[in-house]
C-alpha cells in the first residue's frame, strides 16, 4: 500500500475534510502460515530490527509477532534517556551509533518521534564521582563522543532548578554533560517504527504471544507456534526484553539473565521548569520534563527477580527523597502516576546482541535499565545480524561468547552507572 | 447573603464567615465550604481553562474526581501550589487562590485560539509534522509545544514545610468512610482488633453527608453518623483518619496513606507538618470507596454550569449552595431524579428533565411530572450555548425509528448530568484483584481478590442505603439496617455518546475533560489503527491527566468498543495504578533531607578536626578529614606540607572508618584461605599480611591488613566502603557454602578507634604513649601486631593493640583503641607528638603517600574488571591453595591475555602539573578520533618528595611497556610520559622497616 | 514493600532483607574439574522463569540469617520459605 | 508535647559481648550465663543488670555492666568452638520512653510495636529509617535501643524530628 505521507501540509488539508481520509497506521493482517523471517516483540527493537530488514536487507516476507500491543513493553514505560557517553570503546560505538541515528530519525521514518537532544547532565557528588566521570569524559573525548565536564555553577546555569548549596548531604561538585543526549517520545518510536516498516510490506501481529519452537532435524529453527497459529520460518530474532528468558527457553536455550522490576513515574503536567535530563548515581535519580508538561523521573531497580511489572513502595520513596534534595522546588510537585516495566539484566549490565546456539535463532537483550537510548542502533545492527548470520562489527563485542571468556563489558562495574 | 446559598441546611458553619480571594478579587464562604462550594455559592462557575483548547471550564464535580476545576494556591510565595482541585480545597480566612492556563485572564484567553484552530490539532498531530526543517524541530516547534504544554506553574522556591511518615499496623483498615464503610468499621471493631478507617474528605461519612431525606434505625443519616463516630472513636482500638487518602496498594496488603495534616487550617500549628505518609499493613483490607457518577458524551458538554447531577445535590445538601437558578436534567439513570427533585424544592427552576432512556422509571416520572417539571423520553441533548457560562440547552428525542430531532432549546443556567455511577475499583485493581464485567450495571466491579482484600457498597455496585450499609457490616457480622426513603438505585445508565442525529457534525464533545479529549480523538484514533485501549489511551491522551480518567475512562472505552464493535468487555480498561489521587513528592521523602537523607558518620575525632579547620569529604556514609590547611593553604599546599612532614617526622591520621572483622573459630584460618587469595595457614599469632578478595568471577572485591591475633582469632580490616559488603560476602559463604566450618564473624569496626602515627618519628611517639609494649624494632617488626595500654585521667588503663604497618611507606603504627577512648588516646598522641613536629593529615594525604609505593586504592585504581595480576598483586597468592573464591575464574581464556590492562607509574616528560586523573593513554602521537586507547590515568598527584608529579595507570600490556614512552591526549594538546614500575619511593623498602 | 517469612523471626518487612539471588546453586567443591562452560553456567546462568522460583533471602536487619524462598514471580506471592539446608518443599 | 514527658535518654555505658556458637555451646553458655539465654526466638532473658538479647538462632548480645568480665561464661566455653567478641564500644544504647513511645518509634521503624505483637521482653535487630538498630522492649512504655555508635546522631536528630510532628 502506498503511505499517506505526514506533513504540515497534509495535517492541514486533512483538517478541512474533518481528518477522515486518514489510513490506518499499521494494518492488522492475520499470520501468514510462513514468512522468511520473524521478528519476536513488537517493542522499539524489535519493530526497528524489522524495519532495517525490510529497508536495508530487502527481507520484506516478514512478521513482527507481539503478545499485547506494540509497544506495550518496556519501550513504552521508560523515562527516555538517550545518551551515548559510554566508558568503553565499544560501548560507545554501539550506543554513538544509535544517537546518530536518532538524529534523523523522524525524517527517516516520516514520523516524528520527538528526539530532543537537550543534553543530559550526570552529576558528580563525590570524589570518586569525580573521577569516574572524567575518565569518561576523556575516553568519550578520543573516541569523538561529546561529553564535558561543568562545574557547579555552570552545570546550575544549564539546569536552573538544581540545587547546588554545599551544605546538603551529597553536595554536587560538579557534572558531565552530553549536549547531544536527551530525550525522545517512547510511544512515537514503536508506532513511527511500525507504520514504516508496515508500508514496506511487514506483517505487525498483535495479541499473537509465541507459546512454542521448534527446530528441523538438523537443530535449525523450523516453526514457531503461538496463539494465533504456526508459523514457519527459517529465522527468528527475539527481542523481548524482560521476557527473553521465558521465550528463549521455548527453544531450550538459556542465557546469563535475570529479570528485574524497575520503576518510574511522571508528576503533574506543570508549564516549562526543566531544560535537560539530569542523573545522579550516587542519590538514584534521574529526571526530565516530557514535552506534555511531566516530569519523568526514574528509579533504580527493585532488589528481586519478578514479572509483575510493578514494586515497591520504598523504591519510590527513595528516588523522591533523593529528587526533593536535588531540586527542592519540586517538593510540592506531586506524583501523577507510577508504573513498573520488567527488565533483563545481565552479569556485565551490557546487551547480548547476536546469535544462540540454536541455528536460525538470534537474540537482542540484555538492555536492562537502559536500552531504549540504543532502539534505532541495537535494532539496525540486529538486522544486519539476522540478514547476514553474522554479527555486525559493531555488536561482534557483545555476543554471548563473552561471558565464557570472561571479555566482559563491564560498565557498571567500572562506573556504576545505569541507564 | 447570595441568592445561591440556601436559607437552612448543610454542614457549613453558617455562623463564621470566610473571607477569600480568586483572581484577584475577595469573596466571602463559611466556614465548611470547599473553594468549589464558596465560588458557586458566589455564582461563580468558570473557574479554569482547559488544557489544550483553553475552553472555558466550570466546576464539574465535588469531589477528587473533578476535571476542570483545577487551581493554584498561594499561602505564601514559599507555599505555593499548583493543579489543585477547588473541590478539595477547604477555604480559610485569607485564601489565596487562582485560575492557570490562562492569559491574560480566565475571562479572556489569548489561547483560546487554539480552539477555533482546533480541527487542525487532533489527537496526535505532533507525531505527523514539525520535521521539516530538521533543526526547527529543537529551535522552534519543541519549545512551542511545550510552552503550550502544562497546566499550572511549577513552584520555584524551596518548599519550607515538612513532611512526616508513619508505619501502621492493623487488623483491618478500611478506605472509605461512606455508610459502606462506617458499617463495616462499627462491626470490625466488635471484633477487638485495630480497626484503621480512612477517608480523603474532610469529614467523615462519604455520601451520607449530602443525605437530608433518609432515616436510619428511625434516626436522620446526619443523627446516625455522628453517633456512629462517636462510637467509633470512643473506641481505643479504631484510629479514624479524614483528609488521608489511600493513594496505593502494594504487595502483600500493604497500604499507602496520604493525611493532610495542616493545609486547611489558616496557620499551622508552630512546628505542625504538612501531610504524613501513613504505610500501613492490614491483615485484611476492606475497601469501602463508593462510585463515581459518570458525564455524558455530547455536544458543548463542558461548558461551565454542565454539572454532575449528584455534585448539584451534595452541593446543596451538604454545603446550602444552589449550583444555579434554573436547570436541565440530562440523566440515563433514575437517581439523578432526586437531585432534581431536591434541588426543585430548595427553589430551583427545573426546566427539563430529559431521560435518555425510552422507559424512565414509573416512580421517578411520577415524582417529576407532580412537581411539574417537563420531561423528555428518549431524549438528547444536541447541544449547549453560553460563552463563559451556559445559557441554553439543545434538547433533541429519539423517534420511533431511533432517529434523532431537536425539539427545543432551553434556557438554563444549569445542566446537571448524569450517565450512572462508575465503581470505583481503583485500588482493589492495583491489588491485582481482577475486575468483571457487569452486565447488569454497565461496568466494572470486583472478581477475585488478588489479597486479603473485600470490598463493600457501591464501590462492589451495591447500591441504595440498606444494603449498602449491610453489605459494610456484613463483612464482619450481619446486621440489620431499617432505611426509611431508600431512594432509587442506579442501573446500568449510559455509556458513551449520547445519540445525535446523523451525519451531524458532532462539535466538541468532551470525554476527558482535563486532556481536552473528544469523541473526535477518539474516532480518529481507532481510524488510524490504534485498536488496543492502551493504544487508544496513549494516542488521545484519554486518562492520562491528574484525574486519571476517573470520570472519562468508561466513555472512552465504550466509544472504542462501538467503534471497533466489540463488547466492552473485551476492549477492557488501561491498568490502574497509584496514586488514586496526585500525591505530594514531599511526603514521599518524609523527613529524609539534609542528615536525614543519609546518616552522617562521624569518627570520634571529627569534633577535633573541625576544630583545626579540617576539609571533609563523604567516603561512603562517612566523613572523613580530607586535609587540614592552614592559614593561606590551598588544598595543595596543605597537602604538601603534610606529605613532607610524614616523610621527614611524623603524622597522625584517622584510620577508624576501615572495616573491622573479628573472625572467631577453629576453622579461621581455614575460613580466609578458602576467602582470600593469599595462604593464611602460616601466618603466626602477632603477624599480619596483606590480603585480597576477589569475587567468584575473579576481579578485586575488597583489601586490607589482616592481624591473626590467637590461633582461632583474626582481626580483618577492610576498606571503608567495604566494611559492609564484605561482611556480608563472607556470612554468604559462611552460612551456605561453607557449612563445615565451626567459625563466627563479627563486625568491629566501631568497636576500635584507629590512630595512624607514620613517619621516621612514629615510634618515639607512640612508645610515650602506649604503655606496657615492646615497640623496638626487634619485638615489632613490620606487620607484626602488640598489645599494651594507654593511661588517661578517667581511664586509667585503657587497652590498645598496637599494628605496626603502613599504608605510606614510612615506620607505621596503628593505635587500636575502644572507640569510646578515640578521642582522649588521640589527644594524647598529638600532645606527645608535639616534640617530634607531629602533623595531622587527611585522606588526600594519605593518598598521595600510598600512591608514592605504588599501594593500590580498590575503587580507584581497581574498578571492579581488575584481576590481583592486572594489579601487580599476583605474589599475594597462596600458590600451593587448591582453591580460594575467584582462583577459577583466573584461569578463563581472557585472563592471561597479554594485552590485559596492568597496573603501572607513569612519569610526565612533558608537563609540571600532574595528569588529570581519568586521562586517557595512546600509543603514538597524533592519533585521530577514534583513537586506540591503550589504558587510562587511575592516581595522579604532585610528589612533594619527588618534587614531580606521578601517577598510577592500568595500561594494555603495561609491564612489558615499562621505559616505553606513550601519550596523553588532552584538549590542550598531547602529553608524553613514561612507564615506570608502581613504586615510585623507596622501592627495597628501608624507611618502612626502620 | 513484601512481607516474608523468615524462618527464625517471622513476618517482617522486605527492607530488612537482602535479597540473594536463585537458590540451590552450590558452589563446586572442586573448582578446578570445571570447564570453561561448566564455570561460566556456575557464575552466570540462572533460572529466570515465570512462576515458581527457588531463591535466597538473608534476613540482614534481622536475624542476619539466610534462608530459602519460594516465591511466584509473577504475583510475588511466597510459597514458603524453609532453612539452609532443607530442601525445597 | 516534647517539653512536657521524656522521649529518649542515653543509657549509662555497658558492656557488651557478641556470642555466637554452635548449638553446644550455646546450650553450656546458657547454664554459666546467671539469667540464661532465650531459646525463643527475639526474646530477652535477664537477670539484674545481665541480660542476654537473643539476635538470631546462633548470635546473642550479652550486656551488664561496665567492666563486668564474664569470667564463668569464659570458663563454661572453654574448649567448645564459639566466637565471644568484646564490642562495648561499637554500640552505645538510649532508651525511648513514655506513653507514645511506640508510636514515636513507628515513624521509622516498620514492625508492629503494639504490646501484643511487640511484648515486654522481645528485642530484634530491625530498622530505624536508614540505621541498623536492635530494639528491645524493656517495659510497656519503654524501649531500650541499641544503636552503632556513628549513627546515633541520625538516631536521636529522626527521634527530634518526629518529636516535633
Ligand atoms: C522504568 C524504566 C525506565 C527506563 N529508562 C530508560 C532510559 O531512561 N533510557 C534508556 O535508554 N532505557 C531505559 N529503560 C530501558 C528500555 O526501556 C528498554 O531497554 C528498551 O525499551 C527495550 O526495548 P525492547 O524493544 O527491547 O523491549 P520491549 O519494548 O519491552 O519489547 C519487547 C516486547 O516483546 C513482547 N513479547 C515478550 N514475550 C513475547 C512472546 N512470547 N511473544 C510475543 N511477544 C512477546 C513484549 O510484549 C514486548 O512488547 C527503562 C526501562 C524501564 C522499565
Ligand atoms: N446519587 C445517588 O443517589 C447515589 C449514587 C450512588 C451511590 N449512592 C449511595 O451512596 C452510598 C454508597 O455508599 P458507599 O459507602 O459505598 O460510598 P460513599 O460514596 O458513601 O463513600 C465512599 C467514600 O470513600 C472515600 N474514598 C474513595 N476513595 C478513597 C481513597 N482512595 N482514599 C480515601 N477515601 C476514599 C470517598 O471520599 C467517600 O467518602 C449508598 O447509600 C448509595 O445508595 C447514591
Ligand atoms: C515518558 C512517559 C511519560 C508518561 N506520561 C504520562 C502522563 O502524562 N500521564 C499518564 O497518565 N501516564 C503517563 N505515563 C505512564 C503511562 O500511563 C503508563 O503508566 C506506562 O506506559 C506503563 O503502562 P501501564 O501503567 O499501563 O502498565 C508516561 C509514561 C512514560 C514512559
Ligand atoms: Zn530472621
Amino acid at each position: 500500500m502506498t503511505r499517506q505521507k505526514f506533513s504540515a501540509l497534509s495535517l492541514m488539508l486533512r483538517g478541512l475534510s474533518r481528518h477522515r481520509s486518514w489510513q490506518i497506521q499499521w494494518r492488522k493482517p492475520n499470520p501468514k502460515p510462513s514468512y522468511d523471517a520473524v521478528i519476536v516483540g513488537g517493542g522499539g527493537h524489535g519493530l526497528g530490527a524489522a524495519y532495517y530488514l525490510a529497508a536495508e536487507h530487502g527481507l520484506t516476507n516478514i512478521a513482527v509477532l507481539e503478545k499485547g500491543w506494540i509497544g506495550g513493553g518496556n519501550t513504552g514505560r521508560n523515562t527516555t534517556i538517550i545518551r551515548s557517553n559510554y566508558l568503553f570503546d565499544e560501548s560507545a560505538a554501539l550506543y554513538d551509533h544509535s544517537v546518530k541515528l536518532w538524529e534523523d530519525l523522524s525524517q527517516a521514518l516520516n514520523y516524528n518521534v520527538m528526539f530532543s537532544p537537550r543534553g543530559v547532565m550526570m552529576l558528580a557528588h563525590t570524589v570518586h564521582d569525580m573521577q569516574s566521570a572524567k575518565r569518561h569524559i576523556h575516553a568519550n573525548r578520543c573516541n569523538g563522543v561529546d561529553n564535558e565536564w561543568l562545574t557547579p555553577e555552570q552545570a546550575k546555569a544549564f539546569c536552573p532548578p538544581l540545587n547546588i548549596e554545599p551544605n546538603i548531604r551529597y553536595p554536587v561538585l560538579g557534572a558531565a554533560l552530553q549536549r547531544r543526549g536527551g530525550t525522545a517520545r517512547h510511544d512515537a518510536v514503536a508506532w513511527g517504527y511500525a507504520r514504516a516498516a508496515d508500508a514496506l510490506g511487514v506483517d505487525i501481529i498483535e495479541n499473537c504471544e509465541v507459546i512454542g519452537m521448534s527446530r528441523d532435524p538438523s537443530g535449525r529453527i523450523a516453526s514457531l507456534k503461538t496463539t494465533r497459529g504456526d508459523i514457519r520460518t527459517p529465522k527468528v530474532g527475539v527481542s523481548a526484553a524482560g521476557n527473553t528468558s521465558v521465550v528463549l527457553g521455548l527453544a531450550g536455550v538459556k542465557l546469563p539473565l535475570e529479570s528485574f522490576p524497575l520503576q518510574a513515574l511522571v508528576s503533574e503536567p506543570v508549564k516549562p521548569v526543566f531544560p535537560c535530563v539530569v542523573m545522579s548515581n550516587t542519590v538514584h535519580a534521574y529526571i526530565s520534563q516530557s514535552d506534555k508538561g511531566e516530569l519523568v523521573i526514574g528509579a533504580g531497580t527493585d532488589a528481586y527477580t519478578s514479572y509483575t511489572q510493578r514494586g515497591a513502595l520504598h523504591i519510590n520513596m527513595h528516588t523522591l527523597d533523593a529528587i526533593c534534595e536535588l531540586f527542592p522546588m519540586f517538593r510540592r510537585m506531586r506524583m501523577m502516576r507510577n508504573w513498573g516495566g520488567i527488565v533483563d539484566v545481565t552479569p556485565d549490565r551490557s546487551p547480548i546482541i547476536g546469535k544462540t546456539p540454536v541455528p536460525g535463532l538470534y537474540v537482542n537483550c540484555g538492555w536492562g535499565t537502559g536500552g531504549f537510548k540504543a532502539t534505532p542502533g541495537s535494532a539496525h545492527v540486529f538486522a544486519w545480524t539476522i540478514a547476514h548470520d553474522e554479527p555486525h562489527p559493531i555488536n561482534a563485542p557483545f555476543t554471548l561468547e563473552r561471558f565464557r571468556e570472561g571479555r566482559l563489558i563491564d560498565e557498571a562495574a567500572a562506573a556504576a552507572v545505569a541507564h | 447573603m447570595s441568592t445561591h446559598r440556601t436559607q437552612t441546611g448543610g454542614r457549613i458553619d453558617r455562623t463564621r464567615k470566610v473571607s477569600f480571594r480568586f483572581d484577584g478579587r475577595t469573596y466571602t464562604g463559611q466556614v465548611g465550604d470547599t473553594l468549589a462550594s464558596a465560588l458557586l455559592a458566589n455564582g461563580v462557575h468558570l473557574t479554569a481553562r482547559s488544557f489544550k483548547y483553553h475552553r472555558p471550564r466550570g466546576i464539574l464535580a465535588a469531589g477528587s474526581e473533578e476535571p476542570n476545576a483545577l487551581v493554584a494556591v498561594w499561602r505564601d510565595a514559599a507555599r505555593y501550589t499548583p493543579n489543585l482541585r477547588a473541590t478539595q480545597v477547604e477555604i480559610y480566612e485569607g485564601l489565596q487562590a487562582g485560575s492557570q492556563n490562562r492569559w491574560p485572564a480566565l475571562g479572556f484567553d489569548i489561547g483560546r485560539i487554539n480552539d477555533a484552530l482546533s480541527r487542525f490539532f487532533p489527537a496526535g498531530f505532533y507525531y505527523k509534522t514539525f520535521m521539516w526543517p530538521r533543526r526547527a524541530w529543537k529551535s522552534l516547534y519543541e519549545p512551542m509545544i511545550r510552552r503550550a504544554a502544562g497546566i499550572g506553574i511549577a513552584p520555584t522556591l524551596p518548599d519550607p514545610d515538612r513532611y512526616a511518615q508513619r508505619y501502621a499496623h492493623c487488623e483491618v483498615l478500611i478506605v472509605g468512610a461512606g455508610p459502606a464503610g462506617i458499617a463495616a468499621a462499627l462491626a470490625a471493631a466488635k471484633g477487638g482488633g485495630r480497626v484503621l478507617l480512612c477517608d480523603e474528605q474532610s469529614e467523615l461519612g462519604g455520601s451520607l453527608l449530602s443525605e437530608t431525606r433518609a432515616q436510619i434505625d428511625g434516626q436522620s443519616a446526619a443523627q446516625w453518623l455522628a453517633q456512629a463516630l462517636a462510637e467509633l472513636a470512643a473506641n481505643p482500638r479504631v484510629t479514624l483518619l479524614s483528609r488521608t487518602t489511600a493513594f496505593g496498594y502494594f504487595p502483600h496488603n500493604l497500604v499507602g496513606l496520604v493525611q493532610r495534616v495542616s493545609e486547611h487550617r489558616e496557620t499551622a500549628l508552630p512546628g505542625q507538618i504538612r501531610e504524613r505518609l501513613w504505610q500501613v499493613r492490614a491483615q485484611q483490607v476492606v475497601l469501602a470507596t463508593g462510585a463515581i457518577e459518570r458525564p455524558l458524551v455530547f455536544p458543548g458538554n463542558d461548558r461551565p454550569g454542565v454539572m454532575l447531577a449528584d455534585a448539584a445535590r451534595t452541593y446543596l445538601n451538604r454545603y446550602g449552595v444552589r449550583a444555579g437558578t434554573r436547570a436541565v436534567l440530562v440523566t440515563a439513570d433514575d437517581t439523578a431524579y432526586q437531585s432534581a427533585l431536591e434541588l426543585a424544592a430548595a427553589g430551583v427552576a427545573i426546566a427539563a428533565i430529559v431521560d435518555v432512556r425510552d422507559q424512565p422509571g414509573a416512580q421517578q416520572l411520577a415524582a417529576a411530572h407532580s412537581a411539574g417539571i417537563e420531561i423528555f423520553a428518549a431524549g438528547t441533548v444536541l447541544g449547549t450555548r453560553g460563552a463563559l457560562r451556559l445559557r441554553a440547552a439543545r434538547i433533541g428525542q429519539r423517534d420511533a425509528t431511533g432517529a434523532v430531532h431537536f425539539r427545543r432549546s432551553v434556557v438554563c443556567d444549569l445542566l446537571l448530568m448524569s450517565g450512572g455511577f462508575t465503581p470505583s475499583v481503583h485500588l482493589f485493581s492495583q491489588s491485582r484483584g481482577k475486575l468483571e464485567w457487569s452486565e447488569e450495571l454497565q461496568a466494572f466491579v470486583p472478581g477475585a481478590a488478588a489479597e486479603a482484600t473485600r470490598c463493600a457498597g457501591a464501590c462492589r455496585g451495591v447500591f441504595g442505603l440498606s444494603r449498602v450499609l449491610e453489605d459494610g457490616a456484613a463483612l464482619f457480622a450481619a446486621q440489620h439496617y431499617e432505611v426509611s426513603e431508600d431512594g432509587p438505585t442506579p442501573g446500568a445508565g449510559w455509556l458513551g455518546t449520547l445519540p445525535q442525529p446523523v451525519d451531524a457534525d458532532v462539535g466538541k464533545a468532551f470525554v476527558d475533560f482535563q486532556h481536552d479529549v473528544s469523541l473526535k480523538d477518539i474516532l480518529l484514533a481507532t481510524r488510524e489503527g490504534f485498536h488496543s485501549i492502551e493504544h487508544i489511551k496513549r494516542f488521545t491522551t484519554t486518562g492520562m491527566a491528574t484525574d486519571q480518567g476517573k470520570t472519562s475512562n468508561l466513555n472512552a472505552l465504550a466509544i472504542a468498543a462501538q467503534r471497533l464493535q466489540k463488547p466492552p468487555v473485551e476492549v477492557g480498561l488501561t491498568t490502574f495504578r497509584m496514586p488514586f489521587t496526585p500525591t505530594t513528592f514531599g511526603s514521599f521523602a518524609g523527613a529524609s533531607r539534609g542528615e536525614l537523607f543519609d546518616p552522617v558518620r562521624r569518627t570520634p575525632t571529627h569534633e577535633w578536626a573541625e576544630a583545626r579547620g579540617a576539609v571533609f569529604e563523604p567516603v561512603s556514609l562517612w566523613m572523613r578529614a580530607r586535609y587540614f590547611p592552614q592559614e593561606g593553604e590551598d588544598m595543595h599546599l596543605c597537602v604538601k606540607r603534610e606529605c613532607l612532614a610524614v616523610r621527614s617526622a611524623c603524622g597522625l591520621f584517622d584510620a577508624s572508618t576501615l572495616g573491622k572483622i573479628e573472625i572467631v573459630g577453629p576453622d579461621a584460618a581455614e575460613f580466609l584461605n578458602r576467602l582470600y587469595v593469599n595462604n593464611w595457614s602460616n601466618l603466626a599469632v602477632g603477624r599480619c599480611r596483606y590480603g585480597i578478595l576477589c569475587r567468584d568471577d575473579g576481579f578485586i572485591y575488597d583489601d586490607g591488613v589482616i592481624a591473626r591475633l590467637a590461633p582461632d582469632r583474626f582481626h580483618v580490616t577492610t576498606t571503608t566502603g567495604g566494611a559492609a559488603r564484605v561482611l556480608a560476602m563472607m556470612e554468604d559463604y559462611r552460612q551456605t557454602e561453607w557449612t563445615d566450618l565451626a567459625v563466627w564473624l563479627t563486625s568491629t569496626t566501631e568497636q576500635w578507634a584507629v590512630i595512624a602515627v607514620q613517619g621516621p618519628r612514629a615510634r618515639r611517639v607512640v612508645e610515650t604513649v602506649v604503655q606496657g609494649a615492646d615497640l623496638s624494632a626487634a619485638a615489632l617488626p613490620h606487620m607484626a601486631l602488640t598489645r599494651g595500654y594507654v593511661s588517661c585521667e578517667d581511664a586509667p588503663q585503657i587497652p590498645a593493640m598496637v599494628f605496626r604497618v603502613s599504608f605510606t611507606g614510612e615506620l607505621g603504627f596503628e593505635i587500636n583503641v575502644p572507640a569510646g577512648y578515640g578521642r582522649a588516646v588521640w589527644d594524647q598522641v598529638f600532645e606527645a607528638g608535639q616534640a617530634h613536629g607531629i602533623v595531622p593529615y587527611g585522606t588526600e594525604t594519605m593518598h598521595v603517600l600510598r600512591a608514592e609505593k605504588g599501594y593500590i586504592i580498590v575503587g580507584q585504581d581497581t574498578d571492579g574488571t581488575v584481576t590481583p595480576d592486572d594489579a601487580g598483586l599476583a605474589w599475594a597468592i597462596g600458590k600451593t591453595k587448591p582453591d580460594f573464591v575467584g582462583k577459577r575464574s583466573l584461569q578463563r581464556p581472557s585472563m592471561n591475555d597479554a594485552i590485559r590492562k596492568q597496573l603501572v607509574g607513569l612519569f610526565c616528560l612533558s608537563c609540571t602539573a600532574p595528569l588529570e586523573e581519568g586521562a586517557q593513554i595512546v600509543d603514538s602521537r597524533g592519533q585521530s578520533v577514534p583513537m586506540k586507547l591503550i589504558g587510562h590515568v587511575t592516581s595522579s598527584y604532585d610528589s612533594a618528595v619527588l618534587g614531580k608529579p606521578i601517577a598510577l595507570a592500568l595500561i594494555a600490556g603495561g609491564r612489558a611497556r615499562i621505559g616505553q614512552r606513550l601519550f596523553v591526549p588532552m584538549p590542550g594538546g598531547e602529553i608524553e610520559v613514561e612507564v615506570t614500575s608502581p613504586v615510585f619511593y623507596d622501592e627495597k623498602g628501608v624507611r618502612l622497616n626502620g | 514493600m513484601l512481607l516474608i517469612d523468615c524462618p527464625y523471626c517471622g513476618n517482617r518487612p522486605e527492607i530488612e532483607f537482602t535479597y540473594g539471588g536463585q537458590a540451590h546453586i552450590a558452589r563446586p567443591t572442586q573448582p578446578a574439574d570445571y570447564d570453561d562452560h561448566q564455570w561460566t553456567e556456575f557464575l552466570y546462568l540462572r533460572d529466570n522463569q515465570r512462576g515458581l522460583r527457588a531463591e535466597r533471602w538473608r534476613h540482614s536487619h534481622g536475624c542476619g540469617r539466610f534462608f530459602n524462598a519460594l516465591r511466584d514471580t509473577t504475583t510475588d506471592r511466597f510459597h514458603g520459605t524453609y532453612k539452609v539446608g532443607e530442601p525445597r518443599p | 508535647m516534647a517539653e512536657t514527658s521524656l522521649y529518649m535518654r542515653m543509657l549509662p555505658p555497658m558492656s557488651r559481648w557478641i556470642l555466637q556458637g554452635g548449638a553446644d555451646a550455646l546450650s553450656a553458655a546458657a547454664r554459666a550465663w546467671p539469667a540464661g539465654l532465650s531459646s525463643e526466638a527475639c526474646r530477652a532473658r535477664g537477670q539484674g543488670e545481665l541480660h542476654a538479647l537473643w539476635l538470631g538462632p546462633e548470635e546473642f548480645l550479652l550486656l551488664a555492666p561496665p567492666d563486668h568480665e564474664p569470667r564463668a561464661l569464659r570458663e563454661a566455653l572453654a574448649g567448645m568452638p564459639h566466637s565471644l567478641v568484646d564490642v562495648s564500644h561499637r554500640q552505645v544504647a538510649f532508651e525511648v520512653c513514655g506513653p507514645d513511645c511506640a508510636l514515636l518509634l513507628s515513624a521509622a521503624c516498620p514492625l508492629d510495636l503494639d504490646a501484643a505483637h511487640f511484648p515486654v521482653g522481645m528485642c530484634t535487630r530491625t530498622v530505624f529509617g536508614k540505621a541498623d538498630i536492635v530494639l528491645w522492649r524493656t517495659r510497656a512504655d519503654a524501649f531500650h535501643v541499641e544503636v552503632w555508635r556513628s549513627f546515633l546522631p541520625y538516631c536521636t536528630e529522626l527521634l527530634a524530628e518526629q518529636v516535633q510532628n
